[in-house]
């Protein structure tokens, strides 16, 4: 799915920086106060309990919501509408157009100025790999959950993001398809696309993570080495989360 | 309410007679609505799709207004594009007033306002659905207006109709500004009023009836053509 | 081009047929088409006053002379006339039918608490008609609403609501004949000589609009004062009675 | 064009002179075209609710039809009624005719299919995404209605707004059945056409600009209504 | 969440039959010829890969889609409309009323006549369980994705169904949250509750289920108890699953 003669892993792009970030709405402080800087390399993987904010964190590092506080600054964060973007993302909740399997991707193709002699060969190589031929000309919202999932992630790779954020990109996928997305998203930090993985399969953090991201209450309680988060989780909420408690 | 069923009759003669003279006004009436609702079509979609996509301080205003001028009365509208093409008007040298090119400016204004409404209503949603995604592929507002009138087509199709229903029934602004000329500017509804002012009523309704089924004929090859595209099946 | 010429008129004379007969005639011996827009008195003046036609034919004299004095208009002809007369329902509830005093029959009709309906418009019609009501002695406004409906509206609108309410009007004989939902309604009075409807015609006066297709809509006015014209309009008949009486000097 | 900078003068001057018949005339404008709208959203609402709801065969000749209804001619309308209410018709005895009643019967008639048409495409959306969710729990097709009326809403209004603006501005209807009488039924949009007849169209122009006016005053209203309750929030 | 006392236990309702049930869409056979019985106790859980007819097998199961051939008999199926529905269904991708978190559960208590005196309180608890009292007021829509889910699977629980249809409805949970869900579906189970389960995570599968239909390309390949499935997949479809390998 990913080109791995892609150049993205000659000149590094900046890192991402969140320098006391807030988020409030109504009257809600969502989140609260983050410093982190992500480094491009490698997949970053989020993690905490339900509403802790990793989706609201993920939409502030894609631009997509302004923080209420604090600046978020990177080489992509801030791209003007009609740049070709760098910057893919897989929402939680995949947003499909009400088009077939095959528009979906197009889709993206043509609006990134791809030449249209190369635009079929693209959207092929995608549904293939997405294993979704048979469904080219099913309209998206009548996929299955987990062809709608892997055509949402068909679709965010095919441009060949620098930067590629995954909201619970396999909730609903199989455990083949989940093998498959998880080599895929090792192949593309390989070969220079930062990922932000967020998750909440514990053994799936392990296998595919570099560092690891822990939220709780809209906080960034931990920022770590994988292996180092694993061996010591920094905190008893995440501690309690590791182990499928309710903390206190 | 003999009448009512004389009227039937009658329409059933008339077009059986193929009188040339009807033909030609239900063909003018035709032109001038369906030439109106393309234009404002055009109009009112793109400034729907542009409020939805656009946000600005006096948005909400704007959107009032609109909402307003829904209820633009005919005659006043006829009343102001008669002054305007009127010879001692601003455009008076083109001539225009009292020909079809003057009824059609008059229905474009009258509708427009209802079709850009509408249109908001109808992509309002879509565009919620779709604004993250959009932005998060770094869509320029013009890409985004495009994507919504697409994947928006159905409702806007209702849009349209309502649209064209507006403007081949209206009479008050055409009446004004066409002069329900014989031969040149008479369509179906001035027709209608005249005979209807002559007392004439089963004729007038006659016409009425014969109006409603060009519309529904109007009507019908729309939403055939609608369910056949295929955008039905990604509803 | 110069072979169509805008002609300004009022409803009435549209709704009585009268231009459906000679226009063809006339169009046929000097190859110009003449367009009617019909629209209130009030509203062609307005509109020969803008310019917006070439030809005016209205029954309201002090108007149209105003209109000629301020310079409006070339000049004004007479052209045909013909007469008001007074309808209502055929049970006659005021007792009207038979009078030939039109200020005793419209004195009835408040008298035997009957409503009466008048178009309310300030069109021809409506001048004469409050005319008479003043010689009448009668002040019909104050009682808009009451037994004088003021129905602001064209002659067969209000004949229509005349017809749908069983009230009495006044309307010019050739709408009347040519109206058709009579619905048992008839004429009660007339033949009074102060009914008498005059129309004039006149050309735009094209010093003030220069497009003014002055050429065409003289031979108009000239053939309608002529000879043919007049012989035209003594011949149209409707239901055998004759709608207009030519009368041009 | 003179008149259009005119209207705007005598608009305001009349306004202020707080002038008893000008206030009356508008009083019954809002008073007919509001009830007319109240009636025909009633109705409407309903019909929209149930075709969205209801699958049966015709069910898309219905659509159809109710599409090409919303170009029902207003004096066509305004004919029916008459010839109904009429003393001669059907329903003469009642002495509807020329009084506000058939006014607003005209305009039930006139904007209910426009209304009703609006409203399933304004629905139609939400129930696919609510229907499998209603089935499951095995509602009634009453109760499916009364959740796509409450849920809906705003839509349901945009197309209230558009109803009302039709109604607010017609005049062909109205004139008929009306008869336009001076203090029992005359309104706006009847007062315009009448001093358009008597040429005075800077008078016609600023009863135009004031009912505009009014129509603003509704909208803005309605709309203030509309994103002050809670449902905003929940789209 | 579930009132322990349920007399569901008592009688046992008839169990659900599919007899030679096929559904064809648009010339495409999706479910093929599936027969099957699910006795009215226990957790029967539903598993194959993406897009392999699970999500239809439950809508079947449910009334929602009828059948192009063959029929579905069980006591619950065939409920008509208005009659207090006994099954409840979460669905894949959580169908939320446009109203607060609070409306939507209290809509479908107030859709099942429940009195409204008892309205409150049953709402307030079925909150309090999802643990969603702070969002009591959000707009159903505006929650997180796994809050979502929980709001859900609250809304189909507070009727006290007596069958429990869930469609990956953990998918987006956070390990608690996961945990609470199981342990509530094993006291619905145990209090009489049928419950149909569809996963795709193979733990989750073996910690709740009795039972497990494995499908595969709209057939039904096995239906066995968990402890003979794991021993003995009985398809080289179902091994290839297990070892999250694509077959052939
Ligand atoms: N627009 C909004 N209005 C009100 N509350 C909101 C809004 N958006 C998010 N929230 C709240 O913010 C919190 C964090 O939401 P977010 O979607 O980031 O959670 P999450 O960590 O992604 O959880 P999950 O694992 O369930 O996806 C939630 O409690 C949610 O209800
Ligand atoms: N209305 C439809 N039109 C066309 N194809 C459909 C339709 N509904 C479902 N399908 C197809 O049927 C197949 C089975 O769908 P289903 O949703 O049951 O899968 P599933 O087993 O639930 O998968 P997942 O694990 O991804 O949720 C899929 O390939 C899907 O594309
Ligand atoms: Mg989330
Ligand atoms: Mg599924």
């Amino acid at each position: 799915m990913l080109d791995k003669t892609s150049e993205h892993s000659l000149q590094l792009p900046d890192p991402v920086r969140f320098r006391d970030v807030s988020l409030t709405i109504n009257r809600q402080e969502l989140i609260a106060n983050i410093n982190c800087t992500l480094e491009h390399t490698g997949v970053s993987v989020v993690m905490g309990p339900n509403g802790a904010g990793k989706s609201l964190f993920l939409r502030l590092l894609a631009g997509l919501l302004k923080p209420t506080s604090g600046t978020i600054t990177g080489s992509y964060i801030n791209a003007k509408p009609g740049t070709t973007s760098s910057l893919s993302m897989v929402f939680q909740d995949p947003v499909l157009l009400r088009r077939t399997a095959h528009a979906n991707i197009a889709y993206v193709l043509h609006q990134q100025k791809c030449p249209e002699e190369q635009l079929a060969e693209k959207v092929g190589n995608a549904l293939k790999t997405a294993r979704l031929e048979r469904q080219r000309e099913t309209p998206a919202r009548r996929l299955s959950g987990g062809e709608q999932q892997r055509l949402a992630l068909a679709r965010a790779l095919v441009v060949r993001p620098a930067i590629l954020l995954l909201d619970e990109a396999t909730a609903s996928l199989d455990p083949a398809s989940t093998h498959i997305v998880e080599g895929m998203a090792a192949d593309a930090a390989a070969t220079g696309t930062k990922i932000i993985f967020v998750t909440h399969d514990v053994r799936q953090a392990k296998r595919v993570g570099d560092d690891i991201l822990f939220i709780h209450e809209g906080r960034l309680l931990t920022h770590k080495s994988i292996h180092d988060f694993f061996r010591d989780p920094g905190s008893k909420e995440a501690q309690a989360y590791l182990d499928g408690r309710v903390p206190e | 309410m003999g009448e009512i069923a004389d009227a039937f009759w009658i329409a059933f003669n008339l077009l059986l007679s193929f009188d040339k003279e009807l033909y030609s006004i239900i063909g003018l009436s035709l032109k001038v609505s369906l030439s109106a609702v393309a234009i404002s079509c055009a109009l009112g979609f793109t400034i729907g799709a542009g409020l939805s996509v656009y946000r600005f301080p006096g948005h909400r205003l704007i959107i009032i207004i609109l909402n307003a001028l829904m209820g633009l009365p005919p005659v006043v509208v006829g009343l102001i594009v008669y002054l305007i093409l009127s010879r001692s008007g601003p455009l008076g040298v083109l001539g225009l007033l009292y020909t079809p090119t003057a009824m059609i400016i008059a229905q474009v204004m009258l509708i427009t306002p209802l079709v850009a409404a509408l249109s908001i209503q109808m992509l309002e949603e879509l565009h919620l659905e779709y604004d993250e995604f959009f932005r998060s592929l770094r869509l320029t507002n013009f890409a985004k207006m495009k994507t919504l009138l697409w994947d928006g087509r159905r409702g806007l199709v209702t849009v349209g109709l309502a649209g064209f229903g507006r403007a081949i029934s209206e009479v008050g602004a055409v009446m004004i500004v066409g002069g329900n000329i014989n031969h040149l500017t008479r369509i179906m509804t001035t027709a209608i009023a005249l005979e209807t002012s002559k007392g004439t009523l089963a004729l007038a309704l006659a016409l009425g009836i014969i109006l409603i089924g060009f519309s529904l004929a109007v009507n019908a090859a729309v939403m055939l053509l609608r369910s056949n595209s295929k955008g039905q099946r990604y509803a | 081009g110069e072979d169509s010429i805008i002609l300004q008129s009022t409803t009435s004379t549209q709704n009585s047929g009268l231009f459906d007969v000679i226009l063809p005639e006339f169009t046929r011996e000097t190859g110009i088409t003449v367009n009617v827009v019909a629209v209130g008195t009030g509203q062609a003046l307005k509109n020969g006053r803008n310019g917006d036609g070439d030809v005016l034919l209205v029954h309201a004299k002090s108007a149209e002379e105003k209109f000629i004095a301020e310079g409006h208009g070339e000049a004004r002809f007479d052209v045909m006339y013909n007469d008001f007369v007074i309808v209502g329902p055929g049970n006659d509830p005021a007792g009207l039918a038979g009078t030939t005093d039109i200020v005793a029959a419209l004195k009835k009709i408040p008298e035997n608490r009957a409503i009466f309906a008048s178009r309310g418009d300030d069109s021809g019609t409506n001048k004469k008609e409050i005319q008479l009501w003043q010689m009448a002695g009668i002040d019909a406004a104050a009682d808009s609403g009451v037994w004088y409906r003021e129905t602001g509206s064209g002659m067969g609108a209000t004949l229509n609501l005349a017809a749908g309410m069983g009230t009495y009007t006044l309307t010019d004989r050739a709408t009347w004949i040519a109206f058709q939902n009579k619905r048992g309604m008839k004429i009660l009075a007339e033949g009074d000589p102060r009914l008498f409807n005059q129309y004039g015609v006149m050309l735009v006066n094209p010093k003030k609009h220069p497009h003014v297709k002055a050429a065409a809509g003289r031979i108009f006015i000239k053939w309608l004062t002529g000879q043919k014209g007049q012989s035209a309009i003594a011949a149209y008949r409707l239901d055998g009675q004759q709608l207009f009486f030519p009368n041009a000097k």
